[in-house]
């Protein structure tokens, strides 16, 4: 692995990185079940159950209760932050008939409109997002 | 003899699937997408390129494994593979049909080249693998090839390496050219290209460093297998690091490649679409450190 | 830092489980093999001795593991893990409670250093992990100690190369030594001596391999990485391959071994009983070719 | 892998063994059904079905005929000729109360009693078992 001496190194970078949450062992084992909540709803009878009555549904996973406020919200910068990954969220956004690019937008604080703008316009430029350090 | 004849990359953005699915792929945000593709399917159809077989190389998003099992590289040697349901019910495409004569033939050189496979016989494959399968041959009743899944993880860290990926693409070539049968064979590196679905940072596009990324799968340079994972992260947002996957394709194809066809575009959906089709020049891999010569004997045992 | 102190070899017959859950293990025919591991319980319930947490190479025996799915390696980074019902009911035995934090940062380091890890959260441990710990402490209302379960395969060919599974030890050998926390930490390989459970052949035994096995692995030869699959099959028996495992043990402990404690006895069931002690002399593994160095920091981030 | 050039010539290894089925792709792949089959006795309610009604059972699982005769005859030779693997079969006879060695005998042409004392006496010797065109 170029450029990291060890696995302390190559973890240390990734907290440099402005307004991103790498999916690491760290927040992997701190979202475990929230993550396997999330892929249940890859079932259809899931899907049903959730959607008539999601805190009844949700009670049935050992997930800590902030997980679970956080789900019910639609909160996904804070499910992040408690080891929720884009992809097992997706399943819950998916099932409330969110695409993507809604889902993503309310992450980062534009609206819908104004992201998708920002998306066809070229996107959100790398200029000054690289590092948190640095400032390039 | 088994050869592999060409290379493709391709994102594969689950809305891609959507608007193909739902015939938008023709309107005015997806026309410019699906026109870069129109290339492609018009000489994959032609009966010198079409592949037999395609080994897809795709990064499952949470379908086929839960965080129950985490596979670093696995290998679909199934009979066939059905569509995932990703949360708003399966896909309606057809089936994948597996190839597991020559699946299992490349798993079983792998291993013993020294590559940790994880083995698969059965299991449902996502947008991942079915959106590319759109993107170069449109709708049609039944996928006109077969397919060998290789899934691999660029979800949980850390991913393979981009150097170990290269070297998976080698290896690759060296078990297509050791099988009997004779087949026209093409590998496709799917993901990407600069994406971040996730955080203040999402949205991130980065079309100079994407563009480099396909300079340097075109010829003989192998830069890219020494790019490190933080630098994809800080340059192409999160989900850029798919681009890994696209290593292997490209280290199947040998010492020298040449370029058929490119393709770039922003955005579609979240993410910047980047498509590219590579011919072997000097098809030429490293002897394996473990196993050496080729023989063709002994096919039938497989 | 955490260090690898030991290594132990075993044999895991299934037989030696209900032995000791029926209270057999002083009868005429388990006597002599319990006998032999005496030495053992005495010496690992020393306080100087006591490991921390053990990484117990074994394989799965169709348990945790189906045909739909065949890792090479599988590391399980899970809280605890439960006995496997093998088709009599679950063996009544505690369950064994695993190191996540150390697990995580060994499979993370491994797969930087180009092993191609699966990573298990959660799976059912057959006969093949639960065995050994029987051997080695006997009935404790809880295992003194933490496991890391490493699941080989050895079932379905080819399972890995005796050269790629030293390799694995030496990476295990990195891993280990990088970790922050100060823990004594031993390696056990297990399966094995020679037995074959199918066919016309079964009940071969070559208790002359055997023993020149168990010889090399003592002190500074390398000789065992390049012995072929088919040496194990025609040699010791089809079932015999499992000693692939124990050079994960041998290799994780380094440039040169010493003896503490042998065992060797015909029959238990089909199998050859095998079981060894060994201490690192020269514990030095080569420097991954891929990760250099060896820092502290960020030991947190995991 | 010393020895070996490729795939082939290490696979063809595997047949010049006497009385031994290397468990090879070839084998899985024939025996898929009939070890997913034996895996399912894992399970205390499919045991307790398959005793109630061993045919009945069987004829659910997609396997061929001949390998749902050899399992209703617990021929395990046939079994492994028709691509069953020992560990997978190990299901059906622990749930029929065998132990490794009853079954393993069967296999042999041996009575238990007489593959015991074998056993008992050092076990097979390898003189002469080692390869089918050497005599070694
Ligand atoms: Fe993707
Ligand atoms: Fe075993």
């Amino acid at each position: 692995m170029a450029g990291h001496s060890d696995i302390h190194e190559y973890l240390a970078d990734f907290e440099d990185i402005p307004g991103t949450r790498v999916y690491t062992a760290a927040r992997a084992r701190k979202g475990y079940h929230l993550n396997q909540f999330a892929m249940s709803l890859m079932k259809p009878e899931n899907r049903q159950r959730w959607l008539a009555d999601e805190r009844a549904y949700i009670n049935e996973w050992p997930m800590t209760q902030e997980q679970r406020e956080a789900v019910l919200a639609r909160d996904y910068n804070r499910l992040l932050d408690l080891g929720g990954n884009i992809y097992f969220l997706a399943k819950v956004f998916s099932t409330d008939g969110l695409s993507f690019v809604q889902a993503v937008s309310t992450m980062t604080g534009m609206s819908v409109e104004d992201y998708q703008a920002m998306m066809v316009a070229g996107g959100r430029s790398p200029e000054g997002q690289r590092s948190i350090k640095g400032d390039s | 003899m088994a050869r592999i004849t060409a290379g493709v990359a391709s994102s594969h953005v689950p809305l891609l699937g959507v608007a193909s699915d739902q015939g938008k792929d023709r309107d005015d945000y997806f026309g410019p997408i699906f026109a870069g593709y129109d290339w492609t399917r018009e000489w994959i159809a032609k009966p010198e390129n079409k592949p037999d077989v395609v080994i897809l190389v795709y990064n499952d998003h949470a379908s086929a494994f839960d965080m129950s099992i985490i596979p670093t590289f696995a290998i679909g040697c199934g009979e066939r593979y059905a569509p995932a349901d990703e949360g708003w019910g399966p896909r309606k495409v057809p089936d994948v049909e597996g190839h597991p004569d020559l699946a299992w033939h490349i798993a079983q050189s792998l291993i013993l080249d020294e590559f940790d496979m994880t083995i698969i016989n059965e299991m449902d494959v996502d947008h991942g693998l079915t959106v590319p399968l759109t993107m170069m041959y449109d709708k049609p009743d039944a996928w006109p090839v077969k397919v060998i899944p290789l899934a691999v993880n660029v979800v949980t860290y850390p991913p393979p390496s981009g150097n170990r990926c290269w070297a998976l693409g080698e290896a690759i070539a060296r078990a297509v050219n050791s099988f009997g049968e004779d087949l026209n064979v093409q590998i496709w590196g799917t993901g990407g290209m600069s994406h971040q679905l996730q955080g203040q940072r999402a949205g991130l596009i980065n079309a100079e460093w994407d563009n480099m990324f396909l300079d340097k799968l075109i010829g003989d340079t192998q830069d890219l297998r020494h790019v490190p994972h933080i630098e994809y992260l800080r340059e192409t947002g999160s989900e850029g690091i798919e681009m890994v996957m696209w290593l292997i394709m490209r280290g199947a194809l040998g010492k020298s490649t040449k370029c058929l066809h490119r393709h770039y575009h922003v955005p579609c959906s979240n993410t910047a679409i980047g498509h590219i089709v590579l011919e072997p020049v000097d098809g030429s891999v490293p002897p394996s450190p473990t196993l050496e010569g080729n023989n063709e004997a002994a096919q039938a045992a497989i």
